[in-house]
């Protein structure tokens, strides 16, 4: 499907106050250009999904005031300490916390693929966050035996599937047709699986199908649940991309202790958007930008090839 | 050579305690557990494949996050290790927040997968550098995920030590106590019992723990710390050269 | 774990008697040399899971006196007609049959995977085979709300997870630490997940790791799952290997009329026993035939790197 | 020209059936449904994407055969085919065998994934070539997937439409039953009733299926032919030229 690629404004925009967005953890390809266009259009009341925890890219939405409620079993800067915005917005009761742990946010969207109610999980059963999640439910299990459930039973926990309004990440590809190479990064298959859609950033495209190649296919999302691309290359930039680029650990850093003040964050916030916007406008359809983006990564795609699929196009 | 270091000293007090867990998983914020899991591989201690989450090298997962989850479900991860903000004397784990809920007056970063691995990963080592009344508190604030269960629910896993700056406790799943084994070189058993906010057991001569010898801190400051620098770099760079 | 290779009859050896053991369907890998072994050993007692079909793997076991349970969705030879043993033995009462449905038996080994006592499924409701199928549980949707209650009720069917005693199946490549490129055949990755143990016969074996491409990563079982893998190509022939060689439609069409009297299908299993009997002999751990097997397959693997990972192996 | 087979005007009428289903997915050994698919996605009746299981060519699925499944549940697929051993006035459809159970007289090969996604494909079009008393009958032996469900159960989809070698019923989900639309060329209602074992409704008048044109045909022979030809060659083979 040409007509999924799109500026990064346009996705932004697809993306509806008040929606429930699924993101990844830093490991796997966040993106972070689309969370600059979020910030940019000034996005209210999302509902974050962090499959399964997040660092800097939910620390940013939180403090750029764009979320009201988070679902996440942590949400931490790694070894550049903790989310500054994250702890503020909680000690001012405007975060609506939705604590989880990551198999059940794995385990969650699993049954979102399906479109189950529910799925059990194991574990679980004396942990505090089964007492301050009423929305999960703990039953006997129906297939324990009856020596088991003379001895006193066998509870488990029912978490309620999680099927995400969008489902948003960052991949080292896709292709023409819109299929995005994940790698072996399969939540984010499973992301986009449980999403009703999914909106994409990548750092390039590649010539022909990634279903030219059984391997290539076989770390694909197939365009059919891509609902939006847009292309930038350092889209992951600064919490960096595995195999493609490392974590820029001195922004990193800069952010951590800008954070921990509201005119810190306004201000790193500020020259970050700054120092990106003219990338960031190079992804939008029309005009010779794209591929200019595209030059600067380090690829090859001439001004033709980029900006064919971007032709008229308009979301 | 230098003398060992606390590191260096944690790096061994962990890697015997790995002894024939032939899958151990380390996390990826957790460079010592890491380092003593490949340390006990390389060292033939009957660990056979360390994954470190967050590595290329050493992970040979292909279905996502999920699947060092599905795994310790099936029992195919035999050791893997928690920490904890507050950590109690039934090995209750808080990693959330001190004070009420959702009210804490501090927070942490989160539960993470602690409350199922806890349950299910039949080796779990707690490990925590800071020893302090604050950390080894008599009863956590929220339970991320708690040291024991009923005898009827489903729990193939669980604690079976605490490993700090200051020592190493086993725990007793049975009696829900921990037991001091033995305390680091540098420290003593009196410190011990003032710096913990639990009560536990203690034999009447506490053993020193025992330093790597020169064999083990060469293999550590060579082969392992060559291995680890991909996924923990700062931390290779401070063990001795 | 180069340790995990085998000779084709010590895999058949690693199959004890009365185990439960998943197979692949036609046009995911289907291992016929693994096949030839266990009739050759005269394996009994199978509890076969085909997932979510078989074919002509399923008929031979059973025409062979294999088999005594069969979990499946269809057995069939697909356009060359209906499975003559299949049918047989269940017209002599001698096969037990557990009537299933392809995305129960996903589903069934999904929850395997993650060790769940169960899982829930839509659809289903209404049909015999529940009826059929007593393990299989109708409870009420312990999510539905209450307007849904009041309207009747949210009926849902629970499966018991399946936990295959051994999975077997056929792929394209092993490289020399045992991991299999499966390439976009995902549900044999399930398989080995939801299986205690996998046993696997390959093409052919790679020089390198599939690790070291993001790409052949994302289409692999990883090792650890791996407990057996023997070498033989052709190894999926006649029901063909997608995307390698297509199906041998003389030989199953051959298969399908002989196999229609008891005379018929002992002939033809002679014949294909013997005609195979040099290349399956040929996977045999130490000596000079492993090699050969692999170079008859038009691969460049030299003797020693064939044989080293054989030395000294028993099972 | 030659005149339209059999084949052609069935896949002829399933085509216009497909107008607007914009994912369309056939089975391995749906040779007609599936070169019907394609036929309505070349001629641009809202037809946008076309999986053909068991093909490589079309079939975008990464996650395996679960995947056709869970795109199903999801609302991902708008048509889908379905056939039956037995097809009863109810649309319930039998693919397991006649007379008892497990002690079947006859025996086909299984249900496959009927039931599942019977109840969850919008529109699901049963298909079967042979319409004779012995398939069209009062009620199944075996229901292998119900035609309609009680209306608290959750069913967002069902049969709308059977298409045999004889004609094209429509299916009313609320009244249970069949409806003649149009008798295919070369038959007619009376021989339907004669042949089929359950009842069903008919207008005074029954229309003749109308049969592909030219245009309809020359596609057909030509480019949809050659499409189809990687699944199902020897159905492709069997084409007009």
């Amino acid at each position: 499907m040409t007509n999924s690629f799109r500026s990064l404004q346009q996705l932004a925009a697809a993306i509806p106050d008040g929606a429930r967005i699924a993101v990844a953890q830093d490991s796997c390809g966040v993106s972070m250009a689309l969370t600059r266009a979020l910030i940019r259009r000034k996005a209210r009341g999302l509902h974050l999904v962090c499959v399964p925890i997040s660092g800097m890219q939910a620390d940013l939405l939180i403090g750029a005031g764009c979320v009201d409620t988070i679902e996440t079993s942590a949400v931490s800067l790694g070894e550049y300490g903790s989310a500054p915005r994250f702890l503020a917005a909680l000690r001012s009761g405007r975060l609506r916390l939705l604590e989880a742990t990551c198999p059940a946010i794995h385990a969650a969207l699993q049954a979102g693929e399906k479109d189950l109610p529910f799925i059990p999980l194991r574990g679980l059963i004396g942990s505090d966050i089964v007492r301050v999640r009423p929305d999960w439910k703990v039953i006997e299990n129906p297939f324990a035996d009856a020596a088991r459930m003379a001895q006193g039973g066998d509870p488990i926990v029912l978490l309620p599937a999680i099927r995400p309004d969008v489902a948003i990440f960052h991949a080292p590809f896709a292709d023409r047709e819109g299929n995005v190479f994940i790698g072996r990064k399969r939540e984010l298959l499973t992301m986009a699986h449980a999403a009703f859609r999914s909106l994409v950033t990548v750092e390039r495209i590649i010539e022909g199908s990634v279903f030219d190649n059984p391997a290539t296919a076989a770390g694909s999302v197939p365009a059919i649940y891509v609902d939006g691309i847009a292309v930038l290359a350092q889209g992951a930039a600064p919490v960096g991309l595995p195999e493609h680029y490392v974590p820029d650990g001195d922004q990193i850093k800069r952010y951590a202790s800008a954070a921990l003040s509201d005119e810190g964050f306004a201000g790193f916030v500020r020259d970050w958007l700054q120092v990106n916007a003219a990338a960031d406008d190079n992804t939008v359809a029309e005009g010779r930008g794209a591929s200019e983006a595209l030059t600067s990564g380090g690829h090859t795609a001439s001004a033709h090839t980029i900006a064919a699929p971007n032709k008229g196009v308009a979301t | 050579m230098k003398p060992a270091t606390t590191a260096e000293i944690l790096i061994t007090v962990i890697a015997r305690l790995l002894r024939g867990s032939r899958h151990v998983v380390a996390g990826a914020q957790s460079p010592v557990p890491g380092a003593a899991a490949l340390l006990a591989k390389s060292l033939g201690w009957g660990v056979e494949r360390v994954t470190v989450l967050g590595s290329s090298r050493y992970n040979a997962y292909t279905d996502g996050g999920v699947e060092t989850f599905d795994m310790a479900a099936q029992g195919r991860i035999d050791a893997f290790f928690l920490g904890g903000g507050q950590i109690d004397g039934e090995a209750n784990i808080n990693l959330v927040g001190v004070g009420g809920y959702p009210d804490s007056k501090v927070r942490w970063p989160g539960s993470f997968g602690s409350p199922y691995q806890y349950a299910l990963v039949p080796k779990v080592i707690l490990f925590r550098e800071e020893h302090t009344p604050r950390v080894m508190v008599p009863r956590v604030d929220f339970i991320s995920a708690p040291g024991t269960s009923p005898s009827h629910v489903h729990r193939p896993g669980g604690p079976s030590a605490l490993v700090s700056g200051l020592c190493l406790f086993s725990f007793d799943r049975q009696r829900k106590r921990f037991r001091l084994e033995s305390v680091h070189p540098g420290h003593d058993a009196e410190e011990v019992r003032q710096q913990t906010g639990f009560d536990y057991d203690a034999p009447a001569q506490v053993p020193q723990t025992e330093a790597p010898d020169a064999t083990l801190l060469a293999q550590i400051r060579g082969p392992i710390r060559e291995q680890i620098a991909e996924t923990y770099p700062r931390f290779a760079d401070s063990l001795a050269g």
